[in-house]
């Protein structure tokens, strides 16, 4: 289990590559990267991602151990960045390993699901108009009752 | 105690944290403590369903006592991932 | 999208940083990486996949296009390897990308459910007892019924 | 037409592929042709329910027609992935 937030890029590949070498025994692997958009109808000069340090780092590996007993997991990562990123950026990504596919999904959307409402980030947008906080979408609270 | 202030919530009290003597019992006391200070905090605080709470970096409910806690952090829905 | 069938390895965290650096505007990537799974209560000599060339690649092909319809796609990429493979090799890969992500997930969710019972390979396990061929399992058909 | 074999079915009936002379209408008419011919053939199709036919490199039923067909293929249910 690795948990990581910080400022500095990640490189997916390798992290992916990783990921996938440590994990003995496991037939299953899911990784799950988030991106900033880049949409030429709505230009975004940065997205700028605020966290509360500590209990970041604490909350992300208090889901990392939940899904990997919940799901029976090999083993789980998860990397989010913080500070300003540029558009088409790579903001965080999630990795798990299981037996099975099934698992190794279900952890992997069970991580992002919590990742979007219970980990303390806070992003905003910044466009030519000025900086908006993103607002919490009802979707992604409701997205949570399922586990 | 360290209360701390994330995103819009720190953008309206305009300050990210700040030591707060209180014998407040429950989160919701101490609100009330901060709202009867300055009109930046009413602001911040007017609306608590769009607030969330953390008492020692762990999420909790308004109603959350506060006997020996250390610190204290309000801010607005997570919006991670 | 791109689909490979072929028996030489391919380089997981490659594929997974080239297909993320291909997708502009899209929020959301997942990849699923299938391992052959090296057991120690069950030793494997080897995994060896037969397919049928032609039709396995046509397959793919329809599977990736349906994906990317049905869930709103910007890309996907389907490999999958035949020959012997050696435990802890891996075996193949899905990756989706999408602007949210639910539809990156459901769409890999529904090639690897496709891809499962609906792609000419045959897989047969080599043991120091033998070689058996894997029998195809109730819960891969069943899970075709969701989609 | 060409007839392929693969797997378990390959295994049974000895080769992977033949050319086959026919007038079968239907893939059955097909597969019990086959069965006539010798004790191979009616061992590898002994249970229908347990095999799978490809008709011109497309998944298709037991009793879709054979006019104009080039390649029929038989397996077991497939295990990709």
């Amino acid at each position: 289990m690795r948990v990581s937030v910080a400022e500095a890029p990640f490189d997916v590949g390798r992290e992916v590559a990783e990921f996938s070498a440590g994990c003995s025994g496991m037939g299953a692997i899911v990784s799950f990267t988030g991106i900033v958009r880049d949409l030429p109808e709505a230009p975004l000069e940065a997205m700028e991602i605020e966290h509360y340090p500590g209990m970041t780092e604490s909350a992300l590996e208090d889901m990392a151990r939940r899904a990997i007993e919940r799901f029976s997991l090999g083993d789980a990562l998860i990397i989010h960045r913080h500070g300003r990123l540029a558009p088409g950026e790579t903001i965080m990504m999630v990795a798990t390993a299981a037996p099975h596919r099934k698992d190794a999904f279900d952890a992997a959307e069970f991580l992002m699901d919590f990742l979007k409402s219970r980990a303390p980030f806070w992003k905003r947008e910044i466009t030519a108009g000025g900086a908006d906080w993103v607002a919490a979408k009802d979707e992604d609270e409701d997205a949570l009752a399922r586990w | 105690m360290d209360v701390l202030y994330f995103a819009w919530v720190r953008e309206r009290i305009g300050l990210p944290r700040e030591k707060v003597q209180t014998e407040a019992a429950t989160v919701t006391d101490l609100v009330e403590e901060l709202i009867a200070r300055e009109p930046r905090y009413a602001a911040a605080f007017a609306d608590l369903s769009a607030l969330r709470v953390a008492v020692d970096q762990q999420l909790a409910d308004f109603d959350a006592p506060l006997a020996g806690v250390r610190e204290v952090a309000f801010f607005p829905p997570m919006t991670g991932g």
